[in-house]
């Protein structure tokens, strides 16, 4: 963990209330996709929150949704607004148990930490497959992002799309790739090695009906500090209490108690 | 050269600035920040006799200027904190440190006060009679003079550290029971804990925290805590640990003029975890703003 | 088209918004920056048997999202706020009133209650055994069940129209207070005043506050009042005004939701002078928000 | 009374504790020299009221010392920033019963707002003299601005100095106009018509010794509204309750009670 100051370099809506800010500054902190940073905001007494979505040895990339007054706020800070941040934060995805052929499921806001997942486990030569879940249309991004990453590494095919993959769109309405949820595009892929994923609850309650291998699940939690200071979003574990800021937001299929 | 010692119930602290129990863990996640030995001591997380893992989430409320815990005394356990924890603590921290102690029963302070009289790295020990969130305890003994001297007494007879009795701000007259447990034997007493506070969320119409209420405490409760320092000190002879919202070197001189003798530092940790470091650096300057030349003589100025 | 209408011991407000007692004189002032009949009503400066210059100057500090008062009920007694105000007051608001009403004896209470309840725009009497800044009396009454029933038991028996008692929040027991004003007949309950607080100038050493202590109020208190006005519903029946830090028309709905009837707004109004009127524009918005229809039938959802 | 948002134009220090920060925006409400403005800073409850030393139609000038938190945080406030201002709030001075040759007793901060109140003198013919009194040299400031006044008007004559007038000041340490207090000024000028002033308490009551005629004091208390709600800064007088904020700043010296 480090504290330091970050200046808002873009900030911009991706949707009507999913909004893209990126962020300059020490990024030495950041270890692993899947950890998150703690915003100071003025008026508010908290920080906020927000995993990072991607980020380079001087940028931090953050999507985020407007749910509350907090992210109301931030989606109105302008361009060179200066930030107090906490950077490297939780523990993050581990991408060693991958395999070679990882699923990774990202439903809503919980899809943001998956791309910079997606990107470190193409780099470490893997071939992994991303089910991105929307309930609308006008809810999707990033989608041509996550079909850049695996086009960059000549993992595309011709036709590719959000239907076959390896990126693909579940919507609950069908008018994007898979009508349904992420889990109606996990039971036509049978041979992943393992799975990632991020999003809401009742997703992850789907998926543990239907994974087949291992994973990993990043979990959300009304925090207090963001560090591991307060035990405000402890829970149970099959291996003992765990801070989900400090410990997690990333637990193990296996210890995981529903 | 400015003189910022201050002696507590006859242990001499290099500062008056002290984390809060519960907002600092038992120090070795600082330590990884900064070298907590800067501090004057710390008070570790609330001990209790047997683990707990606390309430259900959310525990965590965000307040004008403030914030709710209802955290529930999470701790594992009077054996496993000597065990476990202690032995880390002592890695990164080299002064006597506060033991925080809280209980469900008499016998329950007693228990975990005797234990951890006998840890030779602890200075004082913090019987926390206030605790907002957790039922059947915790703070019904915070809110009695009766049951407030009986848990003072039931420690003092069986511990020979100085007993630090931290008060609740949640009664009609904090002397009453500051009152009782100087009668009843304390060495010294703390307060502010926090408020008792609720919020709720519009969208699900329901209170934000799983418990309903819990612990209001930051910036937003120092008026409040200040008024019951100020109060305490005319009524007890004790010294007095102030508690409530103090965020800045100059909070810790307005709570020593209320009548503190040391300062714990709480919610402000969770936001800015350098904040206790900071306060310990900027102290001198702030001091000699205020032609303050050492903080000892200042304790009790306002009166 | 959302309803904002909610009905206070008998009378119908337009809606639940209503500036709180010494934040908004006789109204007159407000009167020249917009339209007051907008508001549900508001309730008129703390009114006593005899007229009170109040207490010293300073009365005012600064808090973190609060401020800190000790006015002491400034007033020019019963007479001639009778002579004098309402009829500047009927110049410009032409709704029932909300006539607040000190005192230091049960006496002193049914002398001035008695008196306003026989005015005509006078619509609930709201008693206030709460005011933290004069020394022998005020909340006195508000800290002890007992006096406070006797002062509601004298008031109704002299009274026609809805009294409304007004809570004082430093209290161990908020619930026990509430329950013995229900039972001496009180027809509603209004909460919180102000907390006692205090700050000290680190230049002078002194306490800010020419009185020492003063009331707590503004944002910052928030979190305490909704969690009072949380457990006073579920102990009575009659209805709540619920009061604290109330600065948006999400946080009424928010004290409405705690179980709230209708609610007061205070030390916003000195910092914002329309933030009433802002509240009532805003409200039908942020009810369609949260897919609120009717007001009346959001009180106390949150339990 | 009316509030605005104003733009910061100009925020510069005039010593090394005193400023003058310029305000563009409507100045309507603004009826006589001697009035404040109250101002709603970012991360303060209270509003802070600060005398206004002159205006146009589109701004206005305030000039004040750093003596808390908000002054401290008004002076580090850039240019461009906007604030919430309550503006035209007090009575002000009555020029009306300045007479040809009103004396004008200014002392440290209390200097600002007798600036207007010359200016308006002097427009409606009158021969003001003004004393200015710091503590030390360092402290001087808006010496010349005053002098600049009576130049304007053909009122000052050559050769005029500190010690000579119509612009006089005194120091402690005499070293530079009359040493000592203003009242070392006063006992000098034996044909004033009427006396104006703002500054210390102690500087007051020793005009309140010496002054010769009737005259005006404007007066300072800790304030919650400013504009005449809370009842924060009463002051009992000869014709009854006051509010310094509403009935005052200024009040005549015939109903002050010391």
């Amino acid at each position: 963990m480090k504290q330091g100051l970050y200046k808002i370099v873009s900030n911009e809506a991706l949707t009507s209330s999913v909004y893209r800010m990126v962020l300059e500054g020490d990024t030495s902190a950041i270890t692993a996709p899947g950890q998150f940073v703690n915003l100071k905001l003025d008026g508010m007494f908290l920080r906020r929150p927000i995993s990072v979505c991607d980020y380079s040895d001087t940028t931090i990339t953050l999507i985020y949704k407007t749910v509350g007054m907090g992210t109301e706020a931030m989606s109105e800070l302008p361009v060179g607004t200066v930030l107090d941040v906490l950077t490297g934060l939780g523990n993050g995805y581990n991408t060693a148990k991958s395999g070679d052929r990882p699923l990774l499921i990202g439903g809503g806001v919980g899809v943001p930490p998956m791309y910079r997942l997606c990107k470190e486990l193409i780099a470490e030569g893997k071939h992994p497959r991303v089910i991105l879940g929307f309930n609308t249309p006008e809810e999707i991004f990033y989608y041509e992002e996550f079909r850049a990453l695996f086009a960059e590494a000549g993992l595309l095919a011709e036709g590719a799309d959000a239907a076959t993959g390896p990126v693909h769109i579940a919507t609950a309405d069908g008018s994007v790739g898979v009508k349904g949820f992420v889990t109606d595009v996990m039971k036509d892929i049978s041979d992943y090695t393992y799975f990632f994923t991020c999003g809401p609850c009742p997703m992850f309650k789907a998926i543990e009906r239907v994974a087949v291998t291992s994973g990993q699940y990043s979990f959300e939690e009304r925090m207090g500090c963001g560090f591991g200071a307060c035990m405000g979003c402890s829970c149970k574990t099959k291996y003992g209490n765990k801070r989900i800021c400090k410990d997690g937001p990333v637990l193990e299929r296996e210890e995981i108690i529903w | 050269m400015v003189n910022t010692k201050v002696n507590l119930c006859g242990l001499t602290l290099d500062n008056p600035v002290i984390p809060a129990s519960g907002t600092f863990g038992y120090g070795y996640e600082f330590a990884e920040l900064y070298d907590i030995n800067c501090l004057g001591t710390f008070s570790f997380k609330g001990t209790t006799k047997d683990p707990r893992f606390g309430n259900p989430t959310p525990r965590i409320a965000e307040c004008p200027d403030g914030m709710i815990n209802a955290v529930g005394l999470q701790n594992p356990g009077v054996e496993r904190v000597i065990a476990e924890e202690l032995p880390k603590l002592k890695q990164c921290f080299h002064k006597p440190v506060m033991a925080n102690i809280s209980g469900f029963s008499v016998e329950d302070y007693v228990y975990t006060c005797e234990k951890l009289d006998k840890e030779e790295q602890v200075g004082w020990l913090e019987v926390n009679i206030s605790c907002p969130n957790v039922h059947g305890g915790g703070m019904a003994f915070g809110t009695s003079p009766d049951a407030a001297a009986e848990v003072t007494r039931a420690v003092k007879a069986v511990t020979t550290k100085p007993v630090i009795v931290k008060l609740s701000p949640n009664v009609t007259s904090i002397t009453d029971i500051a009152a009782a447990v100087e009668s009843a034997g304390a060495d010294g007493i703390s307060l502010i804990n926090t408020l008792l506070g609720m919020r709720i969320d519009l969208k699900t119409k329901r209170p934000v925290i799983a418990n309903k209420m819990g612990g209001f405490s930051g910036h937003a409760i120092l008026p409040v805590a200040l008024r019951m320092v100020y109060q305490v000190y005319e009524t007890v002879k004790i010294p007095i640990v102030g508690i409530g919202g103090v965020s800045t070197a100059e909070e810790v001189i307005e709570m020593m003029l209320a009548g503190a003798t040391a300062v714990e530092i709480g919610a402000a940790n969770l936001v800015n975890p350098y904040v206790c470091r900071d306060i310990v650096e900027k102290l001198p300057e702030v001091m000699s703003k205020y032609r303050i030349n050492s903080l000892s003589e200042i304790i009790g100025g306002a009166h």
